[in-house]
């Protein structure tokens, strides 16, 4: 279509595949490989030595040199296939469409709802600058932002699930509740993911609440503002396609940035939820050592956050007409 | 000092003004300095009016308050009427939200300092001009249809104007788009915070120019501020000469030019390069204007004048009658046309109203 | 070069008009002159603000108790108390013991040190090496930037938690330094994207353009000219990246990824969940809630100084609050830096 | 052009290729200046006249050697600086002196100092260039005697503050005193009193003017305003250019220039420039306001698309440089015989 | 019943794999099922820890003929698809198992079916009657039917490199299952078995499902316990604070893991190597404090430091146990071990011990990280040691190094890691001294002069003070353990045991520490089970076992 676009696809997929290589050598050199994890666990199943080295002993067959492992996996990546998890015998693809589907439901859904919270949030803040709701609520974003999001996550689960029971603290749905689009499922989902999801917010929601305001203060100083005021225009419009429009463009880029980076971040909040998203699988893959899997989930995390800043790049031409599509308007 | 103020009989009265202004006066300290500093001015309908003065003299805080748009957290006190033709004064500060709302930008509109930043970045100029034209219920259709003949006669294309969002606009382009948006209503005042000091001077100029056929045209009255003297000269009808926050000297055009009876006015004269005029020395004002904090005490502008007296050091000077209609705030105000020559006085004469070639 | 040639013809070039006085600048004066730039004003600012003086005191008291509050209050070592003991129950422990009998408040005490060391690292290691690639980046231009460029895109493109995990099995760090340096491994990459756009503009700035023009050299004006513009926003995210590090380390410890040689009240966290049954109503909330308060504390201090500090650098601050006399008002305070947020 | 000249311009054009800067897809060239010659002599003052835009900074800029120019010549007392920059040139003239000797001030004077830095220390910066062997010592007082040169008493205070501390008018004092610390023999002024208050710039300009005897420096002034541009040629003794879309369409003596001007853009800008002699305004002696996009300048003679003198030729051809007295102007209408004066006139 | 109000009658259980990916062909060893086969197919034979012997199950009788080992089915076991569990299929079963380079393969020659309810196993030579009992009965169910699995034992005649392969690949999920339960459902959360009433147990059993539920981790299982959603739990680790939690219907059950935290001397080192310094670690070791600190109801603790597995102790050794020494089992024997370092010609400087060359005596333990008993059982280990002089800190390793390169590599000065092999075998003295003295199952080199050559070993003698009285004795325990496997004389078994046992005594070629306990939960409330600690229920795991007995009943 045009030269930046070209561009800068060409760098999406430079990226893309540096990162792979990468992280393809990088898996290579965890010490201890699958056989290794795999006789430790045949070990603690009882399983009886001689047969644990027969085992091992015929599946060393499977390793090949590296450059061979190379060679064959970026090919078969071409062709779409991930390869087998080792651990649990099965197509990373399946595990994967398992399991993405709820991550990135759980992700999206938290980031959303937080800048939605942080932007309404923070705009109100501005708007009071000075007064006491603002040094509170400045003060309560700074304190939330100050928990990491695994440590609220704990503290839910002892707490409100534990403790009192109010919500469920594990699993994508309850035992026995199969997948389809009865309200009965999406409600359970939603359900089960209201604590992982509560604690994304509420603990990165501070800062993007500081951000907005401090965005929206600098917005409500300058002229336009002050012109479209004396122009009579309504506070609501001010308000909405003045004062929030320009202050959310700097947040934008930020916001799909924020949704790759979490889900990076699920590693650690599925495995307190025993939620069985991508990050759930990703530990265990690296538990296991099951390089496959862990590549697939590496390969899929990785797309996210390459693609999130590509379309961040390639659409900021379009929510901000200051910028066409090819300024300088990198994510970063 | 903030406690002399302007009396009644000090002010310059005109016979029908449309904006009367008395003892306005800006504080952003609760009164311990003022920022504009009781200022009273008629405004006569239908003329132009230059307010010149250096930077940080107050020129924009006059401007605003003649809409009752000091920016926060000033304080604006004295009298603002607006008295539209044929109907009722108005006492623009005791206007109610709603009514302020709609006396600003129908009956008085304002053109801001620095046009680059007048516009929302974010929507494109036909939207700026409909919304507008929604805020005061006004019909969209003809008042777009206005817009268009506004920008035709600012020597600007319309259609394309209008589809384009402020970037894509040069400084001069923004600078009569903002021009046309404040008369999209057709205000009878329009005041004029520095248009055009952005720009380069052929800009300004030709600005200017597109300035005086509005005037004509939609019998408009105005009020151009600038700290460029020379600028206004050749457009203003009558001239006011700001420093440090207060009124020091006005009158019609040609009397402050040729006539200019205050010290600061004449040196600000002189430290004007000026082309007709055979090179001769230029002599700049010495010193600094004071800041609203510690003011000197009397005239301001003591500490610079060479006709300071001790007089001058405790008291402030009421306004002199100079001639019809020109007064100064100078107790010396005889002297200083022999103290402070006018640099360029020999080629007044002979240029004055002649044709350029 | 030309002073060289005409050096008698600049001595007389320069010696106009009124002659100076010899003007004496001694040793002491200007280590008065480095202590009032460096630590007085930037203090004096810093405390200003109820954010950095907050934030500063909190950190202090860290740093206190990493210090002085190791060397005064004992090690954690097993049956030193009672086991399980509740928290103020006797002076002995007074946060508790855990179910081995060590004593809960060493436990945290004894951590922080080795904390402290990984956010200075981790921090360190991210701002330094996103300054260096941000500014040569934007500064030089050209391939220089293009190559940098890619390199950062990538790393930034590696996800972050993921990949520490990786790299923490494969390398098992054991020293604090080394975790804190892992947990940044590509922190900065964002960092340093950002620094180099700001660099585009600075480079930009006429200031720049005269020392240029004076011909210093690239390295000094990248040092004079650029950094200062950018220490603001480097020290905030100096303390983000540090942030960052506690959160991450934390967490790592927490799941057990990281060796636990290294005393981490991710650690005692990881304790408390998996053996003492914190979790589960053993009556050893206890024991989650010490680290956790340590944690969420340290955060805080870092996210306030965080929040306050641009001002520190912003010489217009500085001198307004110094005393010194300010000619002109007209000019607003820098806009605050862009905040990055990245949990 | 005589190669003694301090600096002298030949055929010099820049051209900028953006790629992304107005629209992404075909690159675009902005000619910011095309084809322009001007020498600039010992103790000279060369003022630059245009409107905005219109290449006079890409010009001051090429003129010092901070922009290298896409085709023509700089030369620096006859020899090619490009050339030394790379090396190519077969003299002893060093690039670091020339890099020295041409300098720059700038519009704003906030933004040409930094703003993290004390006067002192942005002042010390020049001396640590050209004279490192001073000792700090030497370099205060050297500094001091030049801040109480330009007016800044007690210059020990002065030295003291940062720049936000100073008013526009001692600021770009400042950054004059950076220029002249240098020893330069170029100063290229670019818009160096456009910022500040009216009142203050004939002072800014007096004293430039003082120091250029003091200091044996030219000038290159770069103004929009051609009483400005007057006033400092004037009295420097210098000439006055005429820049239009990146093409000098006049250049001469700056009495000569404002008393007689030729080139009919020469005439729109007297028009432009205010004084006091209170004439009618009238209308602008051009057919449109706007100035034409530089990317796609008009064909023959750039300025035919709004002098209302011109004539179908003018769109044609392009005008040659004429001798007019001291004046050199690109005009038709210096040529009695041009076809100019036979072919229809422009009206749109 | 379970929090899912299953009120007719559902037992939930637990399972800490994701239910989806539970597969049941035992030779396939990923995602191998964990619990839900002790109900699905039937055992061979139940090995129960307090009696020390295998109760029939499937395998009604077993005889030891000499050259032939004699297998007897139960009547009437049938599967899921009708047909007969017969002789066929147990044999199918024990020839992968020897095919596939299982420990049966040692002893058996070939399997034979001599008819519809018999296998007969014809041994090599020489063989002690137990170990083959061992390995053929314990741990093993019924899961490779004739008809599926067959053709896999002759792919192993034809190709065994194939058939290895091709077996271990087959996930085995569409089971035919022959015990009193199959599959109905299996979600992510849950695995759901419903009754089979044609099992011949069927009729003990008054409740139709059992739900395994996927629970990820020890603390989720507590909470379950907790939040009263469980109705039994098989092995799963719960502190004793966290025990003294669980509501009062919960009951507890614990078997020995047969397996526990010793440490292991790098018998190639200067200080650990030397055998007067491990006595002295021992004496100094306060057993009873370490296993109070890691928990008592996860730990016991063993009386004497020996090659045999703590409750077994009794059963072998328990009369001459007097001439051991325990080393003290709870207290820091400081005086005895000082005594017995200087003999050895140790000082101490400062506190601090160092040998006759003056070099400090530095005893880092090595330790895989987030096994968090075991750390903070080196924690207390450390702690102690350095309380007595020694030079000792935790050193803790990631658990995948360790396996992979520290522990093969015998990379430690002294290594947390197991002193008895696990599971029912390990009660058997044999395995144990075999695990200790010759080979660690997990990789260790660790250079003891009688292993194995590949745990860097020459299987070399070792010379001990007599248990008897003065002088000394030399044995080779390599040797004389092969004597062991080989001999059905009781006398003589018991005569190498009581000496094996003595060596490992004196010389501690791994200095035990303490013993792991598996935990079983019951829920009475609902449920009748017999009273805590009962015979029947001191197996693996009561809980599937007590249903099939008739002793876990529903009372809802
Ligand atoms: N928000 C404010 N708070 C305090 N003082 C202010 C504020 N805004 C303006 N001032 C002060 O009011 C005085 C007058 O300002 P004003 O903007 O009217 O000057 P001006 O004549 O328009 O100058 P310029 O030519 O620079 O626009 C100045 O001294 C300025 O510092
Ligand atoms: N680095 C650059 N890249 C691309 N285009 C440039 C660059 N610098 C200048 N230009 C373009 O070159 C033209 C001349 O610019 P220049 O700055 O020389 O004008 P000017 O006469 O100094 O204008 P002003 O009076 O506004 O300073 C302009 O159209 C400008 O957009
Ligand atoms: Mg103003
Ligand atoms: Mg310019």
């Amino acid at each position: 279509m045009n030269n930046y676009f070209i561009k800068r696809t060409g760098r999406a997929v430079l990226t893309l595949w540096v990162t792979v290589t990468l992280t393809f050598g990088l898996i290579r050199a965890i010490p201890g490989g699958p056989l290794e994890m795999l006789r430790a666990r045949l070990v603690r199943q009882g399983v009886d030595p001689t047969r644990i080295d027969a085992i091992i002993q015929s599946r060393q067959e499977e390793s090949q040199p590296i450059y061979v492992e190379y060679y064959e996996y970026m090919s078969s990546l071409l062709s779409g296939n991930l390869g087998e998890s080792f651990y649990f015998r099965e197509p990373v693809s399946s595990i994967i469409t398992d399991a993405l589907p709820w991550t990135v439901f759980v992700m999206v859904t938290a980031t959303i709802i937080l800048f939605a919270i942080a932007i309404v949030w923070g705009a109100i803040i501005a708007y009071k600058e000075g007064s006491t709701f603002d040094t509170v609520s400045s003060g309560l974003s700074i304190l939330m932002s100050s928990v990491p999001f695994y440590v609220l996550g704990i503290l839910f689960v002892v707490v409100l699930s534990y403790r009192f029971g109010i919500f469920p603290a594990r699993y994508r749905t309850s035992p026995g509740v199969t997948a389809s689009l009865s309200i009965q499922f999406v409600g359970n989902a939603l359900y089960h993911a209201a604590l992982p999801i509560a604690s994304i917010v509420i603990t990165q929601v501070g800062l993007q609440t500081l951000a907005m305001r401090g965005n929206s203060i600098q917005v409500l100083g300058e002229d336009f503002v002050r012109v479209a005021r004396l122009r009579g225009l309504s506070d609501r419009r001010i308000a909405v396609r003045y004062v929030g429009r320009n202050a959310i463009l700097p947040m934008y880029t930020g916001f799909l940035t924020l949704i790759g980076f979490n889900l990076g971040g699920s590693v650690i909040l599925e495995e307190i939820f025993t939620y069985t998203g991508i990050g759930y699988y990703m530990f265990e893959a690296l538990i296991n050592r099951d390089y496959a899997l862990m590549m697939g989930i590496f390969l899929v995390i990785t797309t996210a956050l390459v693609l999130s800043v590509y379309i961040a790049d390639l659409t900021y031409g379009l929510v901000d007409p200051r910028v066409k599509s090819g300024d300088s308007s990198e994510a970063y | 000092m903030s406690m002399d103020q302007t009396t009644e009989e000090q002010v310059y009265r005109t016979d029908d003004p449309i904006v009367k202004i008395r003892d306005a006066a800006v504080t952003y300290d609760e009164g311990e300095s003022y920022v504009l500093d009781h200022v009273s001015l008629d405004l006569d309908r239908g003329e132009i009016l230059g307010v010149v003065g250096e930077s940080g003299s107050g020129k924009s805080m006059l401007a605003s308050s003649l809409l009752d748009a000091v920016p926060s957290p000033g304080r604006l006190t004295g009298e603002i009427t607006y008295r539209p033709e044929g109907e009722e004064p108005v006492d623009v500060l005791e206007l109610e939200k709603e009514e302020l709302r709609s006396l600003r930008w129908e009956e008085i509109s304002m053109v801001f300092q620095g046009a680059m930043n007048s516009f929302n970045p974010t929507m494109d100029l036909r939207t700026h001009f409909e919304e507008t034209l929604q805020a005061h219920d006004a019909d969209i259709k003809e008042g777009i249809g206005r817009a268009e003949e506004l920008l035709e006669d600012l020597y600007l294309e319309p259609d394309r104007v209008l589809d384009s969002y402020p970037h894509e606009l040069s400084g001069g382009m923004q600078q009569r788009a903002l021009i046309a948006l404040s008369l999209v209503l057709e205000p009878d005042v329009l005041v004029m915070d520095e248009p055009t000091a952005a720009l380069d001077l052929l800009m300004q100029r030709s600005i200017l120019m597109l300035l005086s056929n509005l005037q004509e045209k939609y019998n408009l009255t105005m009020v151009f501020i600038t700290h460029d003297l020379p600028l206004v000269a050749a457009l203003a009808d009558r001239m006011a000469i700001m420093y440090a926050f207060r009124l020091v000297e006005f009158g019609e055009t040609r009397d402050i030019v040729e006539n200019a009876a205050h010290p600061y006015t004449r040196a600000l004269l002189n430290s004007t390069p000026n082309l007709d005029a055979p090179l001769s020395e230029m002599k700049p004002i010495e010193g600094q204007s004071p800041a609203p904090i510690n003011m000197p005490s009397g005239c301001a502008y003591h500490p610079r004048c060479p006709l300071a007296t001790e007089e001058c050091r405790t008291d402030v000077p009421d306004y002199h009658d100079v001639g019809p209609e020109h007064g100064s705030a100078c107790y010396h105000w005889q002297e200083s046309y022999d103290e402070v020559p006018l640099v360029y006085a020999d080629s007044l004469g002979d240029t004055a109203g002649g044709e350029s070639r | 070069m030309k002073h060289t040639e005409s050096e008698t013809g600049t001595e007389e070039e320069f010696s106009f008009g009124a002659a100076q006085s010899e003007v004496e600048v001694s040793t002491a004066d200007r280590l008065r002159d480095i202590y009032r730039e460096f630590i007085y004003k930037p203090g004096l600012v810093a405390w200003e603000d109820n954010r950095t003086r907050i934030g500063a005191s909190i950190l202090a008291v860290y740093v206190f108790i990493g210090t002085v509050g190791t060397w005064f209050y004992r090690a954690p070592t097993t049956n030193q108390s009672e086991r399980s003991l509740q928290p103020f129950q006797t002076w002995e422990a007074p946060l508790g013991t855990t179910s081995s009998g060590e004593d809960v408040l060493a436990m945290a005490i004894h951590a922080t040190p080795e904390m402290l060391i990984m956010i200075l690292s981790g921090g360190i290691f991210a701002t330094v090496l996103a300054v260096l690639i941000g500014t040569v980046a934007g500064y030089k231009g050209g391939t220089t930037d293009r190559v940098l460029t890619t390199f950062s895109d990538v790393a930034m493109s590696i996800p972050g938690l993921p990949l520490i995990m990786v790299l923490a099995v494969v390398i098992s760090p054991e020293r604090a330094t080394v975790i804190g340096i892992l947990i940044t491994i590509n922190y900065w990459a964002g960092l340093a994207r950002s620094i180099r756009s700001q660099v585009l503009t600075i480079r930009e700035h006429s200031y720049v353009e005269a020392s240029r023009t004076m011909g210093v050299s690239t390295p000094r004006i990248i040092f004079k000219d650029v950094i200062p513009n950018i220490m603001p926003y480097v020290l905030v995210n100096f303390a983000n990246a540090a942030r960052y590090v506690v959160f991450a380390s934390v967490g790592l410890y927490y799941l057990g990824i990281l060796p636990t040689s290294v005393a981490n009240w991710g650690i005692q966290l990881n304790n408390a969940y998996s053996r003492a049954g914190a979790l589960s109503g053993g009556g050893t909330m206890y024991q989650l809630v010490v680290p956790m308060i340590a944690i969420m504390f340290l955060a805080l201090g870092l996210i306030l100084l965080a929040q306050g500090m641009d001002r520190v650098f912003n010489p217009r601050v500085r001198t307004r609050l110094a005393g010194e006399s300010e000619s002109e008002t007209e000019d607003d305070e820098d806009a605050a830096a862009p905040t990055e947020v990245m949990t | 052009m005589s190669s003694d000249s301090l600096i002298s311009l030949e055929d010099v054009e820049v051209h900028f290729t953006n790629e992304s800067l107005l629209d992404f897809g075909d690159t675009k060239t902005v000619r910011a200046v095309d084809g322009v010659s001007l020498d600039v002599e010992e103790n000279d003052v060369v003022s630059l006249v245009g409107e905005s835009g219109c290449g006079k900074t890409t010009l001051g800029k090429t003129a010092i050697g901070l922009q290298r120019p896409t085709g023509g010549s700089v030369k620096y007392r006859g020899e090619d600086i490009w050339a030394i920059r790379d090396g190519d040139a077969d003299t002893d003239t060093e690039w670091e002196d020339i890099r020295t000797s041409l300098q720059i001030i700038h519009q704003d004077p906030g933004a040409s100092l930094n703003p993290n830095r004390r006067i002192i220390s942005i002042l010390s910066e020049p001396l640590r260039q050209v004279n490192p062997e001073l000792s700090r010592g030497e370099k205060r007082s050297r500094i001091y005697s030049l801040l109480e040169r330009v007016g800044m008493n007690p210059p020990g205070d002065f030295a003291e503050r940062y720049p936000h501390q100073l008013s526009g008018g001692e600021k770009q004092r400042v950054a004059l005193c950076r220029a002249l610390l240098m020893n330069p023999d170029v100063i290229l002024a670019d818009e160096a009193i456009s910022a500040l208050d009216v009142s203050l710039r004939v002072e800014m300009m007096d004293l430039m003017l003082d120091l250029q005897d003091e200091f044996d420096t030219s000038y290159i002034f770069i103004s929009h305003d051609l009483s400005n541009a007057r006033y400092f040629s004037a009295h420097g003794g210098g000439k006055i250019g005429v820049m239009y879309l990146g093409e000098l369409v006049e250049v001469g003596p700056a009495e000569d220039m404002i008393n007689d001007p030729q080139h009919p853009y020469t005439n729109v800008l007297r028009w432009a420039t205010p004084d006091l002699a209170l004439r009618e305004t009238g209308d602008p002696p051009m057919r449109k306001i706007d100035v034409p996009d530089p990317v796609n300048p008009p064909s023959g003679c750039r300025f035919h698309t709004r002098c209302p003198k011109a004539t179908e030729a003018c769109r044609q051809e392009t005008p040659s440089d004429y001798q007019h007295g001291e004046q050199t102007v690109a005009c038709f209408r210096e040529d009695e015989n041009h076809e100019y004066w036979d072919s229809p006139e422009l009206t749109d | 019943t379970g929090g899912n109000g299953a009120g007719d009658g559902t037992h939930i259980s637990y399972t800490n794999q994701v239910p989806t990916k539970i597969q049941y062909n035992p030779s396939n060893p990923t995602s191998y099922s964990q619990i839900s086969h002790y109900l699905l197919f039937d055992r061979f034979a139940n090995f129960n820890f307090a009696r020390g012997e295998f109760q029939p199950y499937l395998i009604q009788d077993w005889q030891f003929n000499g050259d032939t080992y004699e297998l007897s089915l139960r009547d009437g076991v049938t599967w899921e698809d009708g047909d007969d569990v017969t002789a066929g299929d147990v044999a199918t079963q024990l020839r992968i198992a020897m095919l596939s380079g299982g420990a049966i393969a040692g002893f058996t020659d070939s399997i034979d079916v001599a008819d519809e309810q018999t296998v007969v196993l014809n041994l090599t030579g020489d063989v002690n009657p137990q170990i083959v009992e061992y390995n053929v009965l314990g741990q093993r169910f019924m899961t490779q039917k004739e008809s599926e699995f067959g053709e896999y034992v002759e792919m192993f005649e034809e190709n065994p490199d194939q058939a290895q392969s091709e077996i271990q690949e087959f996930a085995y999920k569409d089971v035919i299952a022959n015990g009193p339960f199959t599959i109905a459902d299996r979600g992510n959360q849950q695995i759901l078995l419903e009754k089979r009433d044609e099992h011949p147990d069927s009729d003990n059993i008054n409740f139709d499902e059992v739900a395994f539920r996927y629970l990820d981790g020890n603390t989720a299982v507590h909470n379950s316990i907790g939040a009263n959603e469980l109705d039994s739990v098989y092995s799963v680790f719960a502190p004793p604070n966290v025990v003294d939690n669980f509501p009062d219907h919960i009951q507890m059950e614990t078997i020995p893991g047969k397996t526990g935290y010793s440490l292991i001397p790098q018998h190639d080192h200067e200080h650990a190597g030397d055998r007067a310094v491990r006595q002295a670690i021992a004496h100094v070791l306060d057993r009873e404090t370490i296993v109070k600190n890691v928990g008592d109801t996860l730990k016991q603790v063993p009386p004497i430091p020996v090659g045999i597995a703590s409750d077994d102790q009794e059963r072998w050794i328990g009369e001459i146990s007097d001439s051991f020494d325990d080393y003290g089992v709870d207290a820091q024997q400081t005086d005895e071990a000082a005594q017995i370092l200087r003999e050895a010609g140790y000082s101490q400087d400062g506190g601090t011990w160092i040998d006759s060359n003056g070099n400090t005596v530095e005893l880092p333990v090595t330790v895989p990280s987030g096994w968090s008993d075991w750390v903070t059982a080196t924690q207390t280990i450390v702690d102690q040691l350095n309380d007595f002089g020694f030079e000792a800190q935790v050193d803790s390793r990631n658990f995948s190094a360790l396996n992979g390169t520290t522990w093969p590599n015998g990379d430690f000065v002294l290594s947390a890691g197991g002193w008895l092999p696990g599971g029912g075998r390990a009660a058997y003295p044999y395995f144990s001294l075999h695990h200790m003295m010759l080979e660690h199952y997990r990789n260790f080199t660790y250079n003891y002069g009688p292993a194995n050559p590949n745990r860097g070993g020459s299987n070399g003698d070792v010379t001990v003070p007599s248990r008897t009285g003065s002088g000394t004795m030399t044995v080779n325990p390599s040797d004389r353990l092969s004597e062991l496997s080989e001999t059905a004389d009781e006398e003589l078994v018991q005569e190498v045991i009581n000496e094996q046992a003595w060596v490992t005594n004196v010389d501690l070629p791994m200095i035990p520490v303490m013993e792991k306990q598996e935990q079983t939960f019951l829920a009475t409330d609902e449920w009748n089970v017999p009273e805590q600690g009962a015979e029947i229920s001191q197996v693996r795991w009561a809980n599937s076992w007590l249903i099939r007995q008739g002793e876990l009943q529903y009372d809802g």
